[in-house]
């Protein structure tokens, strides 16, 4: 067993669990006081359930608990399944979370076809993707951007998380084909001097 | 169009049935998935891809979907000739060649294969995570965090007396009382404007006739008054009155 | 920190955990597989969160995570907001406090005007006013007096304290307020002259 846990980490500890959603470090202090080193104490508890069969983690700035995921195939049982996402809506989670902001209109550029009705909306229902304004350029298009609960629903702790998002970003793959051509141009044109 | 797309498809080179993949038009989300479906059975990296013949393929497998009679979408017969275009300048002697080159139609349609395929893969790992829900489980039963706003009325003494106070004077039976205000009346007025410019044979301001007081009330009362008495003391032929422009003073003397 | 849990522990933990309703030994038993002694883990369990933010408890054999009862006042918080006594709320309170005990049609005549039934709530609620009985007329009704609180809020030592009918002539707040308008008006003119 553990030595006694101190006041300021039982009450961080049970609002966290209690939570029904993640809490960033700002509620914690309203939550628990403004006298209780938030930051530290999440420390602490990070510390303590790392190894535990559910841990503390943190997902775009905020903090929840969550089940050790080698434990999946206890907890699975029985249980519904998230619905799997089609491959258009994938594909299209896949390149707001990779370019945004990013318009309808340069989704379907990237994948050459339109993006049929639904797609958006499957993933705004599912609370991953959100309109972010508009881009000021003509016909100022609505942008999209990905939310904090897409953070966490994929357990990144940031954007810079993202799988693989350096070596597309080395590679160029997250470049329009027109910045990439000339980019491409131009080396081709220094190697031949 | 049709006919003419016919003819290229012939054209193209035939494809070893075994490379051929299963004609099923609607399992393709348009002509670059389709594409870069095919360019993945050349098993080589995308970035070394050879353009022709991934035109070739594509076009053989339009052309045996036209064969067997299958619907295709119109987005696939204009990808169709737009590479079947690609495919002859790529073919023609270098020369011969237009602005944009075919070199760089091709390069940019593998640029475009390259992103999508990028964006694909990331998506393939993407849902390849621990997600909630699937591998890993938030808690059953969160009790939640409840703010529960308290209401804290406030007022202060100085409302409530006041308050009272309006509603006393509100709901208080009201006694109207006319104050006393001393008034010149017009008969008053008319005896001692007379009496008075009888007395000086120059012109004087209708001011200066008028009774010297602190009550302005009574100043205000006396003006009006000696005024109608003047007008009425001119009608009777018994005063003049003059002013020399607009708001000017009121010069009266006796006629 | 503590020692490493056994992946029994862990197993079970993780299961509590994610239940939405507590399991029974059988429910566990079931879910991490018969090779675990369920009964001893619960125990090692419910030491190790004994003194901490959250503890494992039994509830009819169901056995289950709970936020810790001292905690509870982090869970719910009470924040309060303060918010001005409208003018209705305002005038029955007075009358109240001049009139005391007074029942709902004394207050509603002596103010002229009905009072709606959240008005006295409020002041209740407030802790100023509070039900003093009933009046022995026919009918029986209810009346209201003012309470300790009250004359705390209001610095009043005790009813007495509050200005009587003669103060308030004298401070000029007996007059109809259209009265003490026109008095008003009447001085800045004869100011200006």
């Amino acid at each position: 067993m553990s030595e006694a846990p101190g006041e300021d980490v039982r009450a961080v500890e049970a609002a966290l669990f209690a939570s029904e959603d993640g809490l960033t470090v700002n509620d914690l202090t309203q939550t628990v006081g403004e006298d209780i080193d938030v930051k530290a104490v999440l420390e602490i508890l990070a510390g303590h359930y790392a190894g535990r069969g559910f841990m503390l983690v943190e997902r775009g700035k905020h903090w929840h608990f969550e089940t050790a995921p080698d434990l999946a195939h206890i907890l699975r049982r029985e249980r519904e399944s998230p619905r799997k996402l089609s491959r258009a809506a994938t594909e299209t989670l896949a390149i707001i979370a990779y370019h945004e902001p990013v318009s309808r209109a340069e989704i379907e550029a990237i994948r050459g076809v339109q993006i049929s009705k639904g797609t958006l909306d499957v993933l705004m229902e599912a609370g991953w993707v959100r309109p972010a304004g508009r881009r000021e350029t003509p016909g100022r298009p609505l942008i999209y951007a990905t939310t904090p609960v897409f953070l966490e629903h994929f357990g990144l702790q940031n954007k810079r998380d993202l799988p693989g998002l350096d070596d597309l970003k080395a590679a160029g793959l997250l470049d329009p084909v027109d910045a990439a051509f000339e980019a491409l141009e131009l080396e081709t044109a220094e190697g031949d001097d | 169009m049709n006919d003419l797309s016919i003819e290229i498809f012939e054209d193209a080179p035939e494809i070893a049935e075994s490379e051929r993949l299963t004609l099923d038009i609607d399992g393709w989300e348009g002509p670059l998935d389709l594409l870069l479906s095919l360019a993945r059975t050349q098993k080589v990296d995308l970035r070394e891809i050879s353009i022709l013949a991934l035109v070739e393929q594509y076009l053989a497998f339009i052309n045996d979907a036209k064969v067997l009679k299958l619907e295709i979408a119109a987005d696939y017969l204009v990808m169709a000739a737009w590479l079947a275009y690609l495919k002859s300048c790529l073919l023609l002697p270098r020369d011969e060649q237009e602005d944009p080159s075919p070199e760089e139609l091709a390069l940019r349609l593998q640029l475009r294969l390259q992103r999508l395929n990028a964006m694909r893969e990331a998506g393939a790992r993407l849902m390849a995570r621990n997600r909630i829900g699937r591998d890993v489980f938030l808690r059953g039963a969160p009790e939640g965090l409840r703010v529960v706003r308290k209401m804290q009325w406030t007022a202060e003494i100085y409302d409530l007396i006041s308050a009272y106070g309006q509603i006393r004077a509100r709901t208080e039976p009201a006694v109207h009382v006319v104050a006393h205000r001393p008034v010149m009346t017009l008969e008053d007025a008319l005896v001692r404007l007379e009496r008075m410019i009888g007395g000086i044979p120059e012109w004087g301001t209708l001011q200066s006739f008028l009774p010297e007081t602190e009550d302005s009330g009574y100043r205000r009362s006396a003006l009006a008054s000696s005024f109608v008495a003047a007008l009425e003391l001119a009608r009777q032929g018994k005063a003049l009155i003059r002013q020399e422009e607009d708001f000017a003073e009121l010069m009266v003397r006796a006629a």
